[in-house]
Parts: structure tokens; C-alpha cells; sequence
């Protein structure tokens, strides 16, 4: 079967959920990847709900993060305290998702402002959880169309600490007690990276049709390659029939 | 609502009508507007679109937020019109989820502080001094500190609640309990008032007891474009049309003057509403959560 | 609960068996006897009677609590025996209830401390060093902090849970929840073990996520003489009793060869205990919560 | 009708309960208290219990602070980390009950050991609640039998701060952020006593039956007497129907 650049980004990063125990749940692309890995690669994926649900069994693909679906029939349905105190902070988040407006190469993140912070050029919608989550779920997996306009060199505010300064970071994440180890994968439209061992972002794996000079001219520095980069294995036609049938059906996030 | 707000809500207080996508109380917002309280500062985790119009209808002066977005959507186009470009005229005051519930918990709890581990080697705490740094006393290292929250009004949309206040809510639970905790006046607003009794039957179930409640509001479906778990759903449809009608002053102008200042009270926005757009919205079918025995004990 | 004591407590470990008054998880500090462990150090806010049991049969050599009695009767006579006098054999370590629960809840929210406006002019931090004064960021002078208290293993006894420990209880909470988050490992018993579809039902009234839980063990009546709400009451009768019991080393030693070693299991301690007298404990009649309504969103 | 020492104790302490409106009740003395003031002189009354509960509607005089029947039929029941932090801490409580092994002149109360701390002669209970409620509740009244070993000039271990050394207590209080202004009366089984402007018990009424020689062979100090010293009036055929009738039918605590 044909598929969308979005369909690869979701099947990418629900490939890279194989082993994970426990995962924080966005909405969006976060939300329909996860699932998709539940009923692929990872069935025994615990999922954890910002809103503060545990063991959701939706009846239908969530609209938004607190859509009552996700309540109805779910295990658990804690208040925002507990969620973010106990099981997040608390330790017990093995993946994290995130997207934002900006990454830099170390997979530092904004989501606050464009511009200055106290006038900015474009407001964002600021941190929500995501500073929390990038601190202290075990390990962070970033989702993210890329550009040179959100792949950038420089990020305008650092929402989300990602391997901070590059060599230092994992240094600064152990002496200051935090529990996660910040950011291991990016997936994009076009490919999948890891971080090499001076915390830098580097190309892995290059979706099917897409080429390194398309990576290049997607970003705003000179990405580090592989020398054993791949090709991601395309979607396969059960992948795509559980994303288009089950999903997301009305292709509200894959079109 | 009309009296609970007129008595409740004072030009400059800081009002936080709190609820997690879930139960967010769009009538008492409504209300604020129609009867043209101003300079407020505004407290929420997610603005919401009810934030929105509230402050495209200019009833604040500042914001207190995590998260600023039309959730599943896209912007808030009426507070970033305010808070955009060279001259923003809403002030702000940032923090992330866990830091807003901290501060709403602080305050329920009179500390002076509450110790988080967020905003390391982040940019917040340079963007909100507030947000500051304290060490252990066990000498392991530092965590955050974020300041209490204690509104001067909470107002929480619930499932129910006797005549005295107490208010019993299931379905997602936000951070409503520790916002009503932290004020200083409570109003509640309900789908369903419910004798005493309903409420003894099942006491593990109340979130929010009388003794801190001041005005009980009923308003059935006075959450809506949100929802009430059990009792309506979101009404998405809205949240779309949102993006459009924000987008431009005219646009969500017309729209305040049809559906807040064109309208006495929620009766009638219902009304104009239509029952065929309501009954939509209703679950498709129920989802008992079943009984447990407390056992009487003579 | 042979095997889950077997594998889950070892010598050494800190174990919390919580529960304020209400499902005092005694068949596992029995268990916990017979295996004999040795070099524990027990937390709980109030030692009640099943820590009288566990110290009076040697497996500890600390406790850490903030009320020590048998509530509404007198004294635990095993501890104080070993804690009065020239040469105290059992180390305490000493808070407030709040003290506690705030311990609890700062390990099972990971931080370093947690602030509490208690101990202000008491000796009590004189006593424990570990309670220390933490000042304000934001200039508004000093409260107290705790330190977090993780334990190794917490132990809860529950009205239900389901085959992978997600865990629902109702009447008296005590800080069961904070004890388990906080916990390395996590025990629950239960009165009745239920299907998936019931705890699903209700997810409001889950207060322990299978995610954290290592063991279930299916126990009825394994709070006795403690009670469980809706199952049965407190026993009395033995409360009472346990001032005498608890005198004399000799007729502790007694009742624990009798009531502890005597009996294999749980089983058998209710079966020794007698059908008539358990009949007694049972609720007049019951007393059921109601069901609530969640809706089915498709 | 005639009545016991202890009876008379409980009926002046329900009295003192007049015009308050939330009262944080443990079990015993105080719990018969509170209830017989809740049939009496302050219908409005709002019961919290310790253990976590609300509007309590007991249908048997609870044995234990956490017995079931103080749950079965509550308004509330709440987590022991809400009961301490939101309505205690957070300053809803108007009048807290203590009681202790020693008490002094300024209300300084001591439930934690007699002797040493390290090497005590008694181990008492510890603290409990009590030192929260001390601090939190807006004020405390204390019920205490009198004796010398227990009304004594120097408490061994402060458990629960009163009026600290007297004239400072309110200073320090307020200058320490207290919410509560410390112990206003104190009901014995001879009197009633409040504090004066020095933060010291002063004897205010007599017990029927009792006599300023008798108060005094049962303190350790000389207790300031009122100008005004009154009589308490003796319970009311309706009063010690109540706890006899209802309160502690078995007579538990009143004998």
C-alpha cells in the first residue's frame, strides 16, 4: 500500500516503543502512535494519560487529552497531583513523548515563544507538562515534522531540557538527581535519529523516498550520519489498515 | 448564577475556574463577562477558549497559566492577540502543569512554598522569577520551589452536590479540589443538586466538602462546550468553529454579543442552543460504576 | 501470603503495614513473625497492636511512628518494654502523624524533603535530628522539613483488587496510597478479588495502580481484629484483651505460640477464631454507596 | 439528679463550644464533648475527625477514632495527607481538643514520655496530631483530670506548644506565621480556667462540690484565681440524659 509522510512518522515511532513498559500519553501523534505500538510491537504497554488516566481503553480515538472516552472503562483515574507527583516525578514513566516548535541538535526544545520572551513574534502554547516530562520520564522520544524553521541551530527558549550543552549533559542530569535520562530518539517525516555520545542528534535510518539532501535542506545545521545509516522498513499493510481503520479513521493526524 | 457572581466575584480578584479539559465552567465565565467585572487576574492551568473569551471580552488584566492552546486544535487567538509583539497589554505569569497544581496545593495547605523537580536548566525560572531554587536540608542538592495560589474566588463545575455545598465528581478530577481548598470563596456550579442523603450514601466520593463552599449553582449543561463525564460530551464542533471565530475582534465580538451578552443567563444560551445540538452531545448509552457496601455499623 | 512474604520481605528491609485504624494488614505481620525476620525496621503512624505482635516476637530492631498506643484502651506493653528504662534494646525514630504522611508522600513524589508547618517550640526536633527548619524562598520565614521515608515493602490490605493488584478501597484512606508509591515493592490483600470489568467500572475508586503492586494475596478477613468497612468491624473484644496479653512477656509468648506459630495460615487463625464470633463482626446491614454514571463515549 | 466528677467535666466542656463552628475531634472525653455540645448549645457544629472524616453521623458512641460507623453515612471522607494538610494546616479548624500526661501554667503540653527522652521512665503515646493541632487549629481547649504528677510546674518533654514561656507566646506565634493562637481553656474535673493577658491558666469556675484548697493539693504550682471566680452551673437533667442515654450508654468514659 501507498502512505503519507505522516503515516511513516507514526509507524517509525511506534516501532521504536518494542521493550517500553510505561508510557506518558499526549495527545495527537504521541496518542495514535502509542497505540499502535500497543497493538503491534508492544501489547503489554502500560499507558499513562496526562489528564490523569491509567489503563484507558478508549472506545474511540481521543479528540483531546481529557476526552471522556479515555475515562470510561479505564483502571484508574487519579488527580493532577498524583499523576504528575506520583507517577511522573515519582519515577515510574519509562517513555516520554514530545513535540515542539523548535530542536536544536542536542534535543533542547521550545514550545513557549518565537522572539523575545516578554514580547514575543509568536506566542506558544509554554510548557504544560512537557518540562516535567523531559526531567523526569525515564527516557524522552521526540515526534516531530522537520524544517529549517523548527530544526533549528539556536532554540528562542528552552522549554524543555534536552542534552543540554551536548557532552555535558547526561554530567548535569546525574548530579542534579534527575531521574530521566533526557532524549533518545526524534522521529520525523523524513528519517529516525539516535543521540551519539557527545549527546548530539544523528541520523539513523531514512524513510523510504527520502533522501539525505532532503534531510539537509530540512534543517538549519549539518546533521551527523550514521556510517551504518538504514532505510526504515516501510509500513506494512497491517500497520497502515490499524492506523486508517482503528486510529484514526477520519485522518485527522495522518493525512 | 447571576446572584452568586454578583455577590462572589469583585473587579481585580484573582479568580480561577479551574477543571482539566473536563467540567470547565463556561456559564460562570459568561456570567463575569455579562456583568463586566474588570481586571482580573485570571487563573488556570489551560486558558481554554473559556479564557479566551474572557479575555477578548476584557474582563482581565493578567493571566496565570501552564498551558495556552485550543486543546486538539490549535490557538488561543483573543490572548495572543494581547500578549503578541511590541506592546502586550495582558501580563503573564508562567508555569508549567505540575508548578500551577503545586501552587493550588500550596495554598490549600498555607506553606510558604511548594518543592517540586521541574524547571531545571530550563528558561522558566528567568521568565518567572517567582520560580526560585531551594536547597535540601538533608544536603542532597536543590529542587524548585513555586509560590501558593490562593484565589480569592474558585469556581468548580461538578456532577453533583447537596444543598450545602457538598460536591461529589467523578471522571477526570483536575486539580479542582486543591483550587477550592487554596480560596478564599468557593462557588460551585452543578448539573444535579441531590438530597443529603445521596451524598452520605457514598462519602469516599466528595471532592469538596460544604464547610468551604459558598454559593451552590445549579446549571445543567453549564459546562458546556467542555464536558461532564456521564452527563454530556465535549462539544467538539465548538472548539473548531473557535479557531475561526477568535481569529479576528469582529468575529468573536459578534459572537460574545450573540452568545453571552445576547442571552440572560444559561437557560436561555441552552435554548439558543437547540435541543437537537444537546441531545447529540449525550453519551450513547450508560456506564454504571456499580455499588459498594459501607455496612452499617449499630 | 507465604510466598509473598517469602519473596518480597527480607531481613534488614524497611516494611510499612499502613492503615489508620481501619485494614490493619494483620495475617501478613504474622506471616511475617513465622518466617522470622529478623532486623527490621517497622513504619507506621500508629504501631496499634500488629507492631506490639512483630516487636514482641523480635523481628525488629527500629520503629518509626508518630502515635504509640492501643487506641481507645491503653499502651502497647511489648514496645515500651523494650524502649523504657537505662537500656533501651528497640531504636525509635519519632514525628507527628502529619510528620508521616508527609514522609510517605515526599518518597513517593521523589523529592529530597517536604515542608510541614508542625514541630514550631517542641522538642520533638531535639529528639530527631531528621526533623530541620527549611526557610522560605520567597522571604516569609521558616517551616519544618521532613525527610522522604521509601520503605522497602509496603503492605495494604484492601476491600478489592483485581488479578494485577489495581486495587480499590473505601471508608477510612489513612496515607495507604502515599506508603505504596513510596514503596521499592508493594503488597496488597484483599477481601475479595474481582474481575477486571468491576475495578473498570469505577475507576475513581482505584487508590492503587496494578503498575506498582507485586503481589496479591486473597485474604478474608486478614485485618482482623482490625476491621474492614462494609466486611466486617473492628473486634473489639480483642483490643481489649491485648492490654493483658501484652503485660507480661510470658503470656505474650503465649498468645504469639498460640495464635501465630500455632496456626499455619490464615485460614487457620479464622477458623480457630471461630464462625460464631466472626458472624458478630459482620455489619448489621448493609449500606450500599449507590452507582454513579460514566457514560459510554463511542 | 446527681452526677460524677468526669460528667461534670464533659458538660463544662461542651458548653465552653458555644458559637464555634468547626471542631477537630479525637476519641474519648473530647468525642462526648463535642457531641453533647452538637445536641446543645451549638447545633451548628462541624465534626472532623482525625482519621479522615467529615459530617460524621455515628449510629454508636465510636470506640476508636477510626471506628466504621463514623464513616457509614459521612459527608466526606478524605485522605489522612488532606485531612492534616487542607483542614488542618490550612486553617478551617476553630477549635482543636487535647488532652496530655502534663500540662504547665502556660498550656505547654507533654504526650511523649516522663524522664529522659533517650532513657524514659514512661513512654507515652507521642505526639499523634497532637502538636499540628496545637499550632493549626485556631484554638485549643484542653481536658485534663488535675493532679500533682500531671499539673506540674515544669512539663518533661513539650509535646504541644501552649503560651511557650507566657508573655511571648502570642508574640512568637504570630511572628511565626501560627494560625493558631493557642490554648484558651482548659476543663478539669474541679474548674474551668482560661489564660490571662500573662498567657497563664487562671482559675475562672469551680466545679460543684469543689474548693480552691482542693484545685490547689491537685497542682503543682499556685493557680492564679479570678477576681470573679463563679460556680459552674451543675450539668441539667437534659445534659446528663444525654451523654448517660446516648453519649456513653456503657459509661466508658463518665464513671
Amino acid at each position: 500500500m501507498t502512505f503519507s509522510r505522516s503515516e511513516m512518522m507514526i509507524v517509525a515511532a511506534a516501532r521504536e516503543l518494542r521493550g517500553q513498559r510505561v508510557c506518558f500519553v499526549g495527545v495527537g501523534l504521541p496518542n495514535i502512535a502509542v497505540n499502535l505500538a500497543k497493538l503491534t510491537v508492544a501489547p503489554d504497554l502500560e499507558l499513562v494519560y496526562e489528564a490523569g488516566v491509567f489503563g484507558a481503553r478508549p472506545a474511540r480515538l481521543p479528540l483531546s487529552i481529557g476526552d471522556p472516552t479515555i475515562v470510561t472503562g479505564a483502571t484508574a483515574v487519579t488527580s493532577m497531583f498524583e499523576l504528575f507527583g506520583f507517577y511522573l516525578q515519582g519515577g515510574l514513566i519509562d517513555v516520554g513523548f514530545l513535540g515542539a516548535a523548535q530542536i536544536d541538535r542536542f534535543g533542547n526544545l521550545n514550545s513557549t515563544v518565537i522572539g523575545e520572551y516578554a514580547t514575543p513574534k509568536t506566542r506558544l502554547p509554554g510548557s504544560g507538562g512537557a518540562c516535567e516530562i523531559a526531567i523526569n520520564a525515564r527516557q524522552v522520544f521526540v515526534i516531530m515534522r522537520q524544517s529549517k524553521r523548527s530544526f533549528v541551530e539556536r532554540i528562542d527558549f528552552r522549554t524543555s531540557p534536552g542534552n543540554l550543552g551536548g557532552k555535558d549533559g547526561a554530567r548535569v542530569r546525574r548530579e542534579q538527581g534527575w531521574l530521566g535520562t533526557g532524549p533518545s530518539v526524534v522521529v520525523t517525516d523524513l528519517g529516525v535519529y539516535n543521540f551519539d555520545e557527545d549527546g548530539e542528534m544523528r541520523l539513523d535510518s531514512l524513510h523510504p523516498g527520502a533522501t539525505i539532501e532532503a534531510v539537509r535542506d530540512a534543517m538549519a545545521w549539518q546533521p551527523k550520519v550514521s556510517p551504518t545509516l538504514t532505510e526504515t522498513a516501510p509500513p506494512s499493510d497491517d500497520e497502515l489498515r490499524l492506523v486508517r481503520e482503528s486510529l484514526d479513521p477520519e485522518g485527522i493526524y495522518t493525512k | 448564577m447571576h446572584d452568586a457572581i454578583a455577590a462572589l466575584v469583585r473587579d481585580g480578584d484573582t479568580v480561577a475556574i479551574e477543571g482539566f479539559t473536563h467540567l470547565i465552567c463556561f456559564s460562570a465565565g459568561h456570567e463575569i463577562i455579562r456583568q463586566g467585572r474588570r481586571d482580573l487576574t485570571l487563573a488556570r492551568l489551560t486558558p481554554d477558549l473559556i479564557y479566551d473569551q474572557m479575555i477578548g471580552a476584557g474582563v482581565a488584566r493578567k493571566l496565570v497559566f501552564s498551558w495556552m492552546g485550543n486543546p486538539g486544535v490549535g490557538s488561543l487567538h483573543a490572548i495572543r492577540r494581547v500578549c503578541e509583539g511590541d506592546a502586550p497589554t495582558l501580563e503573564l505569569e508562567e508555569y508549567s502543569h505540575f508548578g500551577m497544581v503545586a501552587r493550588y496545593t500550596a495554598g490549600a495547605m498555607n506553606l510558604p512554598f511548594f518543592p517540586i523537580r521541574s524547571y531545571f536548566e530550563t528558561d522558566l525560572p528567568r521568565a518567572n522569577p517567582l520560580i526560585r531554587t531551594i536547597a535540601s536540608p538533608y544536603g542532597d542538592g536543590e529542587v524548585y520551589a513555586v509560590p501558593p495560589l490562593k484565589p480569592d474566588v474558585t469556581i468548580v463545575h461538578a456532577q453533583r452536590a447537596d444543598a450545602n455545598g457538598n460536591t461529589q465528581v467523578w471522571g477526570l478530577l483536575g486539580c479542582q479540589k486543591e483550587a477550592a481548598f487554596a480560596a478564599d470563596r468557593v462557588i460551585v456550579v452543578v448539573e444535579e443538586l441531590v438530597s443529603e442523603d445521596v451524598i452520605r450514601a457514598d462519602p469516599n466520593r466528595t471532592i469538596i466538602p460544604g464547610l468551604i463552599v459558598d454559593a451552590v449553582v445549579v446549571e445543567p449543561f453549564g459546562a458546556h462546550p467542555s464536558y461532564a463525564q456521564g452527563h454530556y460530551d465535549r462539544d467538539n464542533r465548538f472548539y473548531l468553529e473557535w479557531e475561526a471565530i477568535s481569529r479576528e475582534p469582529a468575529t468573536l465580538d459578534a459572537w460574545l454579543d450573540e452568545w453571552v451578552h445576547g442571552v440572560p443567563d444559561r437557560a436561555a444560551y441552552l435554548e439558543k442552543l437547540g435541543a437537537e445540538r444537546r441531545a447529540a452531545l449525550r453519551p450513547s448509552a450508560s456506564a454504571p460504576s456499580g455499588s459498594v457496601d459501607y455496612g452499617e455499623y449499630r
